[in-house]
């Protein structure tokens, strides 16, 4: 278990390698028209095949961050390289995940998970990509739910359906923004050991916004806390938990020991 | 013996709390709509009868009735009043096409672009205060009295639910699925073919229902003032002749149409629309 | 005298100087010198007169003689009691340039109407029937409605000749449409709007009706007084301020309402209704359909009796 | 050197990602009001000048502006187009109230009771069909030739949206809540009126908006039909003489009153619904 | 630590004593027009002091429960009596809390607050309560909000004025359904430490309904396990953790025995 204080240096924690896939340097945002500066100076560099939270008090900019990351809103200074690509735009290597599963109802779950693929490139792309969204739904456990519309799925396969269409583009990295938070604790917890297992298998690189200490422990190989707005990561946390985690691992002590850190951190910061 | 004991063998029948439903509400839909029906005629009747009003302003239940037979023998004998019948329903028809085209048409335009809802809107409000029968003439001269100028002035009236509706649904869609279309590459169009116009749906055929009921409004006040062939100057002629009774039936039928078209739309609603439930009211207003 | 009687009048059109005898005597403040206190109201049409008549809204009204028919056989005793429009109000139309002279060149034309049964219908159908013309084969009727829309018709040709009210011809040419009418004389008998009132009303205020009467005439013949023709006009501007802004229009209209305001024969007086003329219009009300079958006696449906009265002091 | 490092120094310039905004959504809103106001007037002056219509049926833009200034001095010197516009304004007034009070009384036996839902909706939707025109008669025979006749007419043509609006609103609590006020022992009564009408607030103004365009014109209609001495009267007789500048300005000064009673309405809300944030369409509706 | 099976028993875990408060028997519901039974024969006492969790997979029938028990619904068979007297309706000697805040736009917070005392007593006698309200409001942290309204409140500030409204009646039980779940991880922690001082601090009995184990386990004397649908208890677990607790005694190893014990029996009943 490593600790590193991090402040306005992009480097990596110590006993992670990998090809570094994502490099953010001095990333920091100014929404001008309320005059708020929600991030300030990020620097961060995700490695191939790693899990990476973040972790931080409400509005301090998470989103923001994540957003700009996907190429959704452009930072006021700094840079985003993906795949030594500079990000300008939204790119189909890039697979993102909100709270919200937002599937849309007038279209069945399987006609849900290739909409990305209709939209980039077409009805018969998409129509050939139906085997393969078939698979993902067993990988996710929704054989058999392929032809039902959205009404009739749970919330938590909901979100099983908005994983596979995260998937279906076969991206490199997974952005995802609190998926479960709004599940209930226990399907919330089942979800979380599925997403490490599909991680695994994929070998993605993969980076996740939650507001649960726990969760963010037990998925992730860096953990990242970040200050009230304007964000800045004050310490990135290592997590040498082995793999695969399970859930009896919250017992272990030493899980107790990094949630505990992590939350003094966050006490300081979000409740003064 | 415990205090707990005690309470919980000593309560056998006074606990015993059972929901009940008015009996106003398990009388069957059909029931109250018929006694709600009777009760007004009985006033109607008792009005006529004390003569609170002349004869040849309000007509008596009775005489109205029997001249819904009438009326309703002529429709069925494929009479005159059938073809006048069908002379409107095409003006309605035709209109309500018209106005949703038009209506659709300007409601992307208000609901998509900043100037359409910036410096059009206010426009198309203001349109919609001016008495719109006053422009009959204009479209009579331009369109002749076929009925291709009852269908405008049908239109011209009706259009107006069409747009807000339009408009109010291309803002349904919240921002995380916006965002979702952003993630996902899609262009303005795909997000609005895709993700706009789907999920505001809703919005779009309360619009539509509005402008339903509009349309025969819109037919019949074009009848009036351009001397048609439909159902519009049935009435006209029968009001000039003094038919109360006449005219008392033939809007009945004609508000029967506008139900009609109203239906229509509810139930294409609820066809293509499959996916969103209705609130109570609507669900009343569509049945 | 002490306290007036106040009554309203209820017209079927706003149009004052159409009613000029009306706003003349307003004017000149004749109603008041006989302890008449009148208040004018303008509905829509003849049958909306009608209507406020029988709710006794009003007291007096100015109907059509068809529709007071199509009342009378609806069991509303209304009686008619003065011709203010002894000649027809309603002329056949063409346009100056056209080459039809007379109706007998009516034949294959759209003639344009009102509405499909107004009363100009009856009245074209009269005249052509009697030049052994049918309707459908002959010639057709296409409604038009009035105003602007006729105006539209004649523009866009869609009609060659027009079953007009008077006072539409006259705007219509102030507005520089030239038209040319090809009424003959002798079916201007079917007279226009006149005066009438419940039964119930005659009987039991005779005298309210015979001074009404009497002002009526006092002012008609006022009127046509070539040296009162400004203060004419004063007055209907007074009545209706916006149709006297427009001077041309009003002095031209004027001079149409005289002249069918006007009877061919004046010997009976102001007000009369020659029997004749009223059994022409029963026979007209029935053949178009408005009377379902001809009144058991269509002669209640006016009174001469206060004709004499009336034209008393003028004479 | 790393590839991380070659990545990290060597994107200068164009990685530099800048949101750009349109220049359209920059033109402030006067500018493209004004401008499609000019392009309008353009177009209509080409279409008289090529004599596309008689000037008895279009008046010319010039014509029309004219006598705009015509109308407005004689409002202004209080002659008798005020007299007429003050007495259209009471109607308009005075129509309003009794819809908002009938059609809010309806709404709420609508909205909170299954009798009403079930049984005197379809018939109202019914009415709503009919075309309400034919019943000025009627009116006027019980009301006389006042305004009274005509506020009648008005707020039976703008009651509807009214009823709509407030049975929408009723509707509007969630099931958390009605619950919450159950837990605290409310009554139908305070539930009604401290929960349910509050909450419904933002529906009974979308149907008062409706309703404040509506009652301009049946008040105008009112007086087409019925007599009277508004504005509608006005534009009756200036059709009838074929004065087209003058009904066209007429209407404009018209359409200035639907708009005026629709502002004071969204003021309303605005100040009384204070706490619930509009979509944009309506608030453009509103501006 | 004591485990004890109650199978349609109305029998208190050992080692609690008190007063009983609420006492329910053979307490089963049945949605008739649905044909859905939500709760099977449910036996249960709640001692004056105690804090009891309830807790099982969604849709079990825990809210159709608590309703129950709260007078806004009748029981399709059974008793439920609360302080000798049986409930047949709402009564004002039971608190209730909800998901949602549902504070009231219109009014402000201290509006709010004392709006149930407004609907059973009249204004008046809300007037004269408003000192209380304003002690409630300190009790909670909000001082000096009385006067906003609640749009700008945050969802926890809201939550604690619910809180607030809820102990405006000094109600004897507080019954409370999923009070802060919709609060991010952190508020929620912290407004439960809230709520167990406010509970010791009024002696009051609590009732509450949670998705999350640590939440049930932290909070209360005795945690309920429900089964799936229809709702019957199968397991009651009591906590013998010291009062007060504090977020620290996650880390404490008993507690990770408990949690893993309710986590097991969930399991079984929630992904076969
Ligand atoms: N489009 C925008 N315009 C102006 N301000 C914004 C915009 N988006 C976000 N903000 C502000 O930026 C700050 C950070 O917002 P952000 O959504 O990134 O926070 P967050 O950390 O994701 O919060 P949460 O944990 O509640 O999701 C907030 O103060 C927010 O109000
Ligand atoms: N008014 C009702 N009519 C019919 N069925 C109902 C009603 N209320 C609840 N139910 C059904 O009863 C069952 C139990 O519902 P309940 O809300 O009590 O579950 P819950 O345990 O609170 O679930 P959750 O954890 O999701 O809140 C569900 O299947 C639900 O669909
Ligand atoms: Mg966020
Ligand atoms: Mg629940």
């Amino acid at each position: 278990m490593a600790v590193l204080s991090i402040a306005g240096e992009a480097v990596a924690p110590a006993g992670l390698l990998g090809r570094p896939v994502y490099e953010l340097r001095g990333v920091s945002k100014t929404f001008v028209r309320r005059n708020v500066q929600a991030l300030d100076k990020v620097d961060l560099v995700l490695r191939e095949g790693t899990f990476s939270s973040i972790i931080g008090p409400s509005g301090c900019g998470k989103s923001t961050l994540l957003k700009i990351m996907a190429g959704l809103q452009p930072p006021s200074s700094g840079s985003v390289v993906l795949e030594g690509k500079p990000v300008m735009g939204p790119r189909r290597d890039i697979g993102m995940m909100f709270q919200q599963a937002t599937l849309f109802p007038w279209r069945t779950t399987i006609e849900n998970i290739v909409l990305p693929i209709e939209i980039r490139d077409g009805k018969a792309a998409a129509r050939a990509k139906h085997d393969q969204a078939r698979q993902l739904l067993d990988l996710v456990g929704l054989k058999g739910f392929e032809n039902v519309y959205p009404s009739e799925l749970s919330g938590g396969m909901a979100q099983r359906a908005a994983i596979c269409r995260m998937l279906i583009t076969e991206p490199a990295v997974l952005l995802l923004d609190e998926p479960f938070s709004a599940l209930d604790e226990l399907s919330r917890d089942f979800m979380n050991m599925e997403l490490q297992r599909i991680c695994l298998e994929r070998n993605a690189t993969s980076f996740l916004v939650t507001h649960s200490i726990p969760e963010a422990v037990i998925l992730s190989d860096v953990v990242y806390v970040m200050s009230p707005r304007p964000g800045r990561f004050v310490e990135a946390i290592t997590v040498d938990l082995p793999r695969p985690r399970t859930l009896d691992m919250m017992s272990d002590p030493r899980f107790g020991t990094l949630v505990h850190r992590i939350r003094n951190h966050l006490d300081k910061g979000a409740f003064q | 013996m415990t205090q707990a004991q005690v309470v919980a063998s000593a309560i056998p029948e006074q606990t015993i709390w059972k929901e009940h439903v008015s009996w106003i509400d398990r009388v069957p839909r059909w029931v109250s709509m018929l006694a709600l029906l009777i009760a007004f005629l009985i006033v109607w009747q008792i009005v006529y009868f004390v003569e609170l009003v002349s004869p040849i302003i309000l007509p008596s239940p009775l005489e109205t009735i029997e001249d819904l037979f009438v009326v309703g023998k002529n429709l069925l004998t494929g009479d005159y009043m059938l073809a006048a019948l069908w002379i409107t329903t095409q003006e309605v028809a035709l209109g309500f096409l018209i106005a949703v085209v038009l209506g659709f048409g300007l409601g992307v335009l208000v609901g998509e672009t900043a100037f359409g809802e910036r410096a059009v809107m206010p426009y198309l409000v203001a349109i919609n205060t001016m008495p719109k029968v006053a422009f009959a003439p204009l479209f009579v001269s331009w369109l002749g009295f076929g009925i291709a100028s009852k269908v405008a002035l049908a239109a011209f009236i009706a259009f107006f639910p069409v747009i807000v509706g339009t408009a109010a649904g291309l803002h349904a869609a919240d921002q995380n699925a916006r965002m979702l279309f952003k993630t996902m590459g899609a262009s303005r169009w795909q997000t609005l073919v895709q993700l706009k116009l789907p999920i505001g749906m809703p919005h779009f055929f309360s619009g539509l229902k509005n402008a339903a009921v509009l349309v025969v409004v819109g037919a019949v006040v074009g009848e009036f003032l351009g001397g048609g062939k439909g159902f519009g100057e049935l009435i006209r002629v029968a009001a000039a002749q003094l038919n109360t009774p006449r005219v008392f039936s033939l809007i009945i039928y004609l508000s029967l149409l506008g139900l009609a078209t109203f239906w229509i739309v509810a139930w294409a609603q609820r066809r293509f629309v499959f996916w969103h439930k209705e609130s109570v009211t609507e669900e009343t207003l569509a049945q | 005298q002490n306290s007036s009687t106040k009554i309203t009048v209820v017209l079927p059109n706003p149009s004052a100087v159409n009613n000029f005898p009306l706003y003349v005597a307003l004017g000149e403040k004749m109603f008041e010198k006989e302890g008449l206190e009148v208040e004018v109201e303008a509905v829509d049409g003849s049958s909306q007169v009608l209507q406020a008549m029988s709710a006794g809204q009003a007291q007096i009204g100015q109907p059509g003689p068809a529709p007071v028919l199509a009342a009378r056989a609806r069991g509303v005793d209304v009686v008619f009691i003065y011709n203010h429009f002894a000649k027809s109000v309603f002329g056949i139309v063409v346009p100056e340039k056209s080459a039809i002279k007379s109706p007998s060149d009516l034949k294959g034309a759209v003639i344009g109407v009102g509405t499909a049964d107004g009363a100009e219908v009856g009245f074209t159908r009269a005249i052509l029937s009697d030049l052994n013309m049918q309707e459908g084969k002959d010639y057709t009727f296409l409604p038009v409605g009035d105003g602007g829309l006729a105006a539209a018709a004649f523009l866009r040709g869609d009609i060659k000749a027009y079953a007009a009210a008077v006072s539409d011809a006259a705007i219509m040419e102030a507005r520089g449409i030239d038209l040319r009418e090809i009424t003959p004389e002798q079916y201007l008998s079917y007279f226009g709007n006149g005066y009438a009132a419940m039964k119930s009303f005659i009987d039991q205020n005779p005298e309210t009706v015979e001074k009404f009467g009497r002002v009526l005439v006092q002012a008609t013949e006022f009127g046509l007084k070539p040296e009162n023709k400004e203060k004419v006009l004063q007055h209907t501007k007074a009545g209706n301020p916006q149709e006297g802004e427009d001077a041309k229009l009003s002095a031209a209209l004027f001079e149409q309402v005289k002249d069918r305001i006007t009877p061919f024969d004046q010997s009976k007086g102001w007000g009369y209704q020659p029997p004749e003329h009223w059994e022409q219009w029963h026979k007209s009300a029935v053949e178009s359909g408005i009377l379902k079958a001809p009144l058991s006696n269509p002669k209640a449906a006016y009174t001469n009796q206060f004709v004499d009265a009336w034209n008393e002091g003028s004479k």
